[in-house]
């Protein structure tokens, strides 16, 4: 089957530079996917409409698990009966989207003969999203998948699909294995990721150095960023050709032969003045130093990352529903990540335990703390309160002190009080 | 259906060394720096002298399989049936010797659909949601616009001419599925109405105590509509957030007229130099307009040209505003200022100005 | 009469460099004043108990005002008789505190005659506080007040006694005349002063320049800030002596002969790097320029305000009860501060009719803003939104639309929508 | 009682120039410069050229007619007879005549209660509130902590050694009566028990309504105890900030264990350099000490010390804290980190740490 509607505004998303969906979708089309042809139809309807066509959910799903896929229905299936399902199948995809060709044409070929054709590479929280299939066609293309070893990702209330940067495998500031620390994550949690048994999702992301390219701080319930404790590598003669505009500032970021003004670009910019340049060597007060990258990412040929690595732990970013957004907060500063993670584990399954207990119906993780106090979230995780926690101490004087920490207790009689203050 | 027997379960995705080409086996953790040899082409160094050489090309990430067979069939050829997807959605090709880099950049180059850039000071793929293509909480579209918008900002994305890096987002509704709330520029579709009820079959599609529940402003309460057992919507206290209707199906809020766009800017999500920021609203209300979107193309590019005109380099957009002031980026940009940009939410009063410091503007 | 009891504690407090105020109420005491001895004596007894020993309250006054005296008993005046009342009168002080003997001496006699010759100079709003009155002689003590040409202050849910900065009279940086705003203000609104009418307290402080040398803006309801739109007026000459280290930095605040170093003390501590000296000339971008005074304090002979100067406005500035203490926040940028300032009280009139009208009880204006939003209080008071106003846009996609705004208005039929969206 | 025709009413107080000395009369508003001749020492210089030399000395701010007849005679003396209180509660003495300068020094040195200084970068005087001379809601003293505090920093109140102005305050309560949120170091009065309820008075001597509405947690319930119409409260929401005692008082909070001192550090008023700042908590509690509060005197006295040496030029406490960061603050002052100063009250959140920036400390 081909091209079944006329698309007079989706085809002025065919011109300009930029790759165009509606083509490719019409080319999935013309190959005989139903679905595609149907899908610009109606995606041409809601042009026309300024409102989408899909209605609301719907529950379905593969048997024993409690999510990896979205119900969707249709609100115009008779015009479009190409697409009335569409449901999504999120798969999990491997951490940081490597592929292999032959691994994926495992995906392919399956979504080839029992789908629409149509695929986000990769949805937002990281997932292979197989977009469009028809109920029936839901547990044959599960059977296949885990057949070739492939297995759904979260959705739901319940562990969300972990992702990660691609840290070690590529670049050169990965301060964790972030791949790993994912695959295990994912691995060690099947259970949470396919039985929704929470208030609400759950996510981690994985970055390996505080540059956050999996954007975890702003994504993820759990954050898990690479740092280091030691001092910032430093080779003077890197330095020197910087200085000299032998290399390129911010690795080429702004082209070839951009030269660095050491003194204004990097030291002027770093967050905590902690660095000082007399026109030959630098100095790098590391103690002061907050990790921020900037140094690093100005000269990568000169500076690196220390060697004594770890992570900082960041809870709580979330989307804006329901109180607002927010972004990840420290709760461990540093922490060593080695297989197979028993610490950071530990900890895990303590946060878990605290919003199980605690946590309201769709109530993330970050806003059960901002509810019942970083406080009260740090003693359930065992941890002890400490200045990197937070910005700043509190400024306003409300302290709700507990009866034990105030000699003699709450305990009072106001006769005892009258005796000495008449009325 | 499957025997339950023979069903597997819980195994995971595939491990991810499988899917490393030889020389990123070979190197892993041992990478000793980079450089990006020109837009979308960079080469990074391993301690071993060994180097990989990687071509980044725009992704649509909303793709057929006629789209993807064409991007393994180039790894096939070119890169030993190995690539990847960044954290954005674009699509990366690496090969081991640099001698390989232009036969492969040639090979993209005639495909017309996997255009070279994405790195360094410029516009990268915008990270986006499902939009009308999937999702049932729209106000916007959001591959079209998306389309739309990188179209227009095309030469920045195989170039290294911005001050710094540039990420903009879409998501098409205030569920914000993507880092909408910490992006140099955020396109988010927003509805303008409260939810329309249908009293005759809210009771039977919905729990009326949880959609009660899910209002964050407590607008709706119980109500009782030609003998239905049903919800009123106090109009004044809602903001429109939508997730009345992702609780209870009867209250749809999508309406032509009522949707759009809103635009943020100056957010960001790395902790370099400055701490991460959330995006601030720079115009609360701009008309859906398919099938370009002309006028959020119009306002996109505006503040891009501004910036780069006005900003310091390796300065964010965010590290930008609040340098010359949030006063001045409204005179420079040209935006109107009105009452939509006073915060008057939870912590509407840390945004106000408690200072006298602030700068004169026409 | 004189010492009547045993002060060991407070005796304690006799020792040291700074002056006693024990010694100086022993003084009072043995000059003739029981209440001066009962009050040691009292003291002594809460600094052995740990805990106050004045009962809560006690509604007395003057006849006509609603405020001015806070009524205060002994809860042991068996003990104390000199203090079984011990009322304050808060008698309005001249602005800025300048003080002919001549004319304080009024206020002595009769305090003498009629109190218990302890004062406080002054309270923390700005009054002269008469600290320990008996209830008959708060009439009396009134009535010889006025006549002498005096009044009382401000208590209870009513305007306070403004107050102000030494400004002109004795500082080069004064903006506005802060004292005949001050006297202008008290004057205008005595009725509101006297009779309290209000949901709660409402306060005018006035600083001549952003220094703020009377803390308005952490302390009064309404700040009115001295400030400047015009250039910093310089004088390169006297630029020149700060460089030489003839001149000493910040008006010799770190002791004479202090060197300023001017990029280092003065451009790079700019907030607004908005300056810039080449060794000899120094020159400022005063678009730039927030006026936060800086250069200015460490470089008093060689720079000044500029002479187009008017008020910032400020609004909300209150101390922790109960919502936790805010700052005031900009409401008018800029005002020109002209006698007889009409243009001022006319915002002010608006600004208090909306909270008279939209105030709970015990809200001062600042939570009531808080409460119904920045918005909606620029609206009743008139005004344009301005970024200004705002330290930053807002960062969460709430807003509240007005049907008004929204093309078709909010009223839909769902039967019009369920004819394009099957459910 | 006077004669209510006689009655004079709503004069305000008296016209403010009636009390300038001759010198302000001639030059106001045309003052040109200032200069601090040494710690309580200043001249204004006006454009005309006339000059007014200022003596700053220490006000006790409670004080008796004895003192204030003592101030009022130097004046007479040396000052035609004018002088003025500044509005930290100095006592500022002008001459229009450097010759007249020392004779006043050496009057006020002759007094032994009037230290000259106050000015310039060292610490003036502490405003402060009525404590247990007068208030009836205070949890620790004010005139004797000042007193303690002033003796022990005495050296920095006529000297020009600290990195910036160090303004002090003290509030007895939470009400603070006093810019105590917004000072370089705040001595405030605390409450740590929730009130003793009088339950046989309370109907009688509160309004039920207005007490249960006066607590900003909502700890406060309607109750009835053996018969009496009372109140109850909910120990565990109360954070004792003594509103409702304000308001009714059968509702002590006073407690000799239970009150004490919290010490805050860091805020400003001044919009010089950075914007205003609130105090942020440095210790939760000292105990009440009288009657001369040690250990409060040497906490104090240690962040005095630390900032001393450790600040740059020109920088206000809060500034350095900030500039080092708090952790910093807290590692080298020695002060203990606690649960308490973590924020948790309405605005919270925005005193997160949200980002991976941070110093590591021992
Ligand atoms: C498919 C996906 C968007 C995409 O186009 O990629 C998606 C789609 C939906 N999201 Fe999302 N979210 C997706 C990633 C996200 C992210 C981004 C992330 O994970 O990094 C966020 C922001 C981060 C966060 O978790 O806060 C996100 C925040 C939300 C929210 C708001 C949650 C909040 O606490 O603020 C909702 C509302 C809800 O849960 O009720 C939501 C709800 C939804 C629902 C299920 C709509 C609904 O109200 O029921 C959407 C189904 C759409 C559809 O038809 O497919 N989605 N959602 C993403 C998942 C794909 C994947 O598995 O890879
Ligand atoms: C490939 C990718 C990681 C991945 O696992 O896929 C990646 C790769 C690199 N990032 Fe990134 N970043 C990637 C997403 C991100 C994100 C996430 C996002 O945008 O959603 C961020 C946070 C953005 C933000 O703050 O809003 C991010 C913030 C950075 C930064 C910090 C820049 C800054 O000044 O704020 C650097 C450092 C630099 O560019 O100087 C950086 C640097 C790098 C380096 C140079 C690291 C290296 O040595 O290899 C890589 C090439 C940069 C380039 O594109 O010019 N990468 N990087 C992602 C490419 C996305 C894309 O297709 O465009
Ligand atoms: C006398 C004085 C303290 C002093 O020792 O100087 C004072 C004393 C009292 N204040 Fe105050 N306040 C005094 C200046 C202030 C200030 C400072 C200022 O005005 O610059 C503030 C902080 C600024 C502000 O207004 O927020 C202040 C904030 C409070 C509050 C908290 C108000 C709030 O909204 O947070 C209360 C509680 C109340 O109103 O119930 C309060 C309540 C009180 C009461 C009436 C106690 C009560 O709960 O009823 C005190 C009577 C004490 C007494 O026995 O004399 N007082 N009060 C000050 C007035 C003297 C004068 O007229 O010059
Ligand atoms: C006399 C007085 C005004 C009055 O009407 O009584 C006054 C007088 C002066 N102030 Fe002030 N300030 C006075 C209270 C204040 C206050 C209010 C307070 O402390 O409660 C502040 C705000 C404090 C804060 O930010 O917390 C204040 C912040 C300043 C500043 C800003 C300093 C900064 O860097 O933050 C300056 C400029 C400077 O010192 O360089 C200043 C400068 C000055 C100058 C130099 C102005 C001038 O040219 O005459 C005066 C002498 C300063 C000195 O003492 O060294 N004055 N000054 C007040 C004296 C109080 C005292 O007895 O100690
Ligand atoms: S987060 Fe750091 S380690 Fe990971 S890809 Fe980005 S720069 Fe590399
Ligand atoms: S990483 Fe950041 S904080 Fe550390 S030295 Fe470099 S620029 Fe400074
Ligand atoms: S942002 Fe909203 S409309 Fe878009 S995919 Fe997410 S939930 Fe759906
Ligand atoms: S859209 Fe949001 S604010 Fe409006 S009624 Fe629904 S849940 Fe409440
Ligand atoms: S606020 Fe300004 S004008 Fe007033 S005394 Fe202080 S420095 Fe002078
Ligand atoms: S007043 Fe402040 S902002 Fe203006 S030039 Fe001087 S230091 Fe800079
Ligand atoms: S701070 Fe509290 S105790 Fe002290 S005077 Fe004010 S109200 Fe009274
Ligand atoms: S002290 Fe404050 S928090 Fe405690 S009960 Fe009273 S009003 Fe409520």
């Amino acid at each position: 089957m081909a091209i079944k509607h006329q698309t007079p505004m989706l085809d002025e998303l065919e011109k300009g530079p930029w790759p165009s969906f509606v083509t490719d979708i019409k080319a999935q089309a013309e190959a005989g996917k139903d679905a595609c042809a149907d899908l610009l139809g109606q995606l041409e309807l809601s042009y026309n409409d300024k409102e989408g066509h899909w209605k609301h959910g719907g529950i379905v799903g593969v048997l024993g698990y409690g999510g990896g896929v979205i119900g969707r229905y249709s609100d115009v299936p008779d015009k479009f009966p190409g697409v009335e399902h569409f449901h999504t199948l999120r798969v999990n995809q491997p951490a940081s989207k490597f592929y292999k060709t032959e691994r994926l044409r495992e995906i392919m070929d399956i979504w080839d003969r029992r789908g629409s054709g149509m695929l986000n590479m990769h949805g937002s929280t990281g997932d292979i999203i197989l977009l469009g299939a028809f109920t029936e066609q839901l547990e044959p293309i599960f059977a296949e998948l885990t057949r070739k070893g492939w297995d759904l990702g979260g959705s739901g209330s319940a562990l969300r699909t972990p992702s990660c940067c691609v840290g070690k495998a590529r670049c050169e500031w990965g301060c964790i294995d972030t791949q790993d620390i994912c695959y295990n994550l994912t691995q060690e949690f099947q259970d949470e990721l396919h039985r929704p048994a929470w208030p609400y999702k759950f996510k981690f992301k994985v970055s390996g150095c505080p540059n956050d390219c999996v954007a975890s701080i702003a994504r993820s319930d759990c954050s898990i960023i690479g740092t280091w404790r030691d001092n910032i590598r430093i080779d003077q003669k890197a330095v020197a050709a910087y200085a000299g505009g032998e290399l390129s500032a911010n690795g080429g970021a702004h082209g070839q032969g951009t030269k660095l003004d050491i003194q204004k670009d990097v030291c002027d910019l770093c967050p905590t003045q902690c660095m000082a340049f007399d026109g030959k060597t630098l100095k790098i007060n590391d103690a002061e130093c907050t990790r921020c990258m900037h140094c690093i990412n100005m000269m990568p040929q000169a500076l690196r990352p220390g060697t004594d690595t770890g992570a900082t732990i960041l809870i709580g970013a979330k989307a804006p529903i329901l109180e607002g957004a927010q972004m990840g907060s420290v709760i461990i500063p540093f922490i060593k990540m080695e297989e197979p993670y028993d610490e950071f584990k530990e900890f895990v399954e303590k946060m878990w335990d605290w919003w199980d207990e605690n946590g309201k119906n769709r109530e993330r993780i970050g806003e059960l703390i901002q509810r019942l106090g970083l406080s009260a979230f740090i003693k359930a995780c065992e941890l002890d309160p400490i200045p990197q926690m937070i910005k700043e101490p509190r400024s306003n004087p409300y302290i709700f002190y507990k009866e034990d920490e105030v000699p003699g207790g709450f305990e009072r009689q106001i006769e005892d009080y009258r005796k000495r203050h008449a009325r | 259906m499957a025997d339950m027997a023979e069903r597997i379960t819980d195994i995971g995705p595939p491990k991810y060394d499988e899917m490393w080409p030889q020389i990123i086996k070979d190197n892993y953790g041992k990478w000793a720096h980079h450089d990006l040899l020109e837009p979308g082409v960079m080469v990074h160094v391993s301690e071993s002298g060994a180097k990989v050489f990687t071509v980044r090309c725009g992704g649509t990430r909303l793709m057929t399989l006629v789209h993807l067979e064409r991007i393994c069939k180039i790894a096939d050829e070119h890169c030993g049936g190995f690539f990847r997807f960044t954290t954005r959605n674009n699509i990366e090709f690496m090969v081991d010797d640099q001698s390989k880099v232009e036969p492969l950049k040639k090979a993209l180059s005639d495909t017309g659909v996997l255009p070279i850039g994405g790195t360094g000071a410029g516009v990268t793929n915008i990270v986006h949601t499902q939009g009308w293509v999937h999702c049932h909480t729209p106000a916007i579209d959001a591959s079209g616009i998306v389309k739309s918008v990188m179209d227009d900002l095309f030469e920045y994305f195989g170039s290294h001419k911005l001050p710094a890096q540039v990420r903009i987002s879409l998501a098409c509704c205030l569920n914000m599925c993507g880092a909408v709330h910490c992006s140099d520029i955020s396109i988010l579709g927003v509805h303008r109405k409260p939810p329309v009820i249908e009293h005759s079959h809210l009771d039977k599609m919905c729990e009326i105590p949880t959609t009660i529940a899910a209002c964050p402003t407590a607008a709706i309460k119980p109500s009782k509509v030609d003998d239905f057992k049903s919800v009123a919507v106090n109009a004044d206290r809602c903001m429109f957030c939508g997730n009345c209707y992702t609780m209870c199906p009867a209250m749809p809020l999508a309406d032509a007229d009522g949707d759009g766009i809103a635009l943020w800017v100056g957010g960001k999500v790395s902790n370099t130099r400055s701490m991460p920021k959330f995006s601030k609203l720079a115009i609360p209300f701009i008309p859906n307009e398919p099938p370009r979107w002309p006028s959020t193309v119009k306002a996109i590019r505006n503040i891009v040209e501004v910036y780069a005109k006005d900003a310091n380099k390796y300065e964010r957009i965010g590290e930008w505003a609040e340098r010359i002031g949030w006063e001045r980026f409204f005179e420079k940009t040209g935006i109107e200022f009105s009452h939509h940009h006073i915060d008057d939410y939870r912590l509407a009063m840390t945004t106000w100005r408690n200072s006298t410091q602030f700068k004169f503007t026409k």
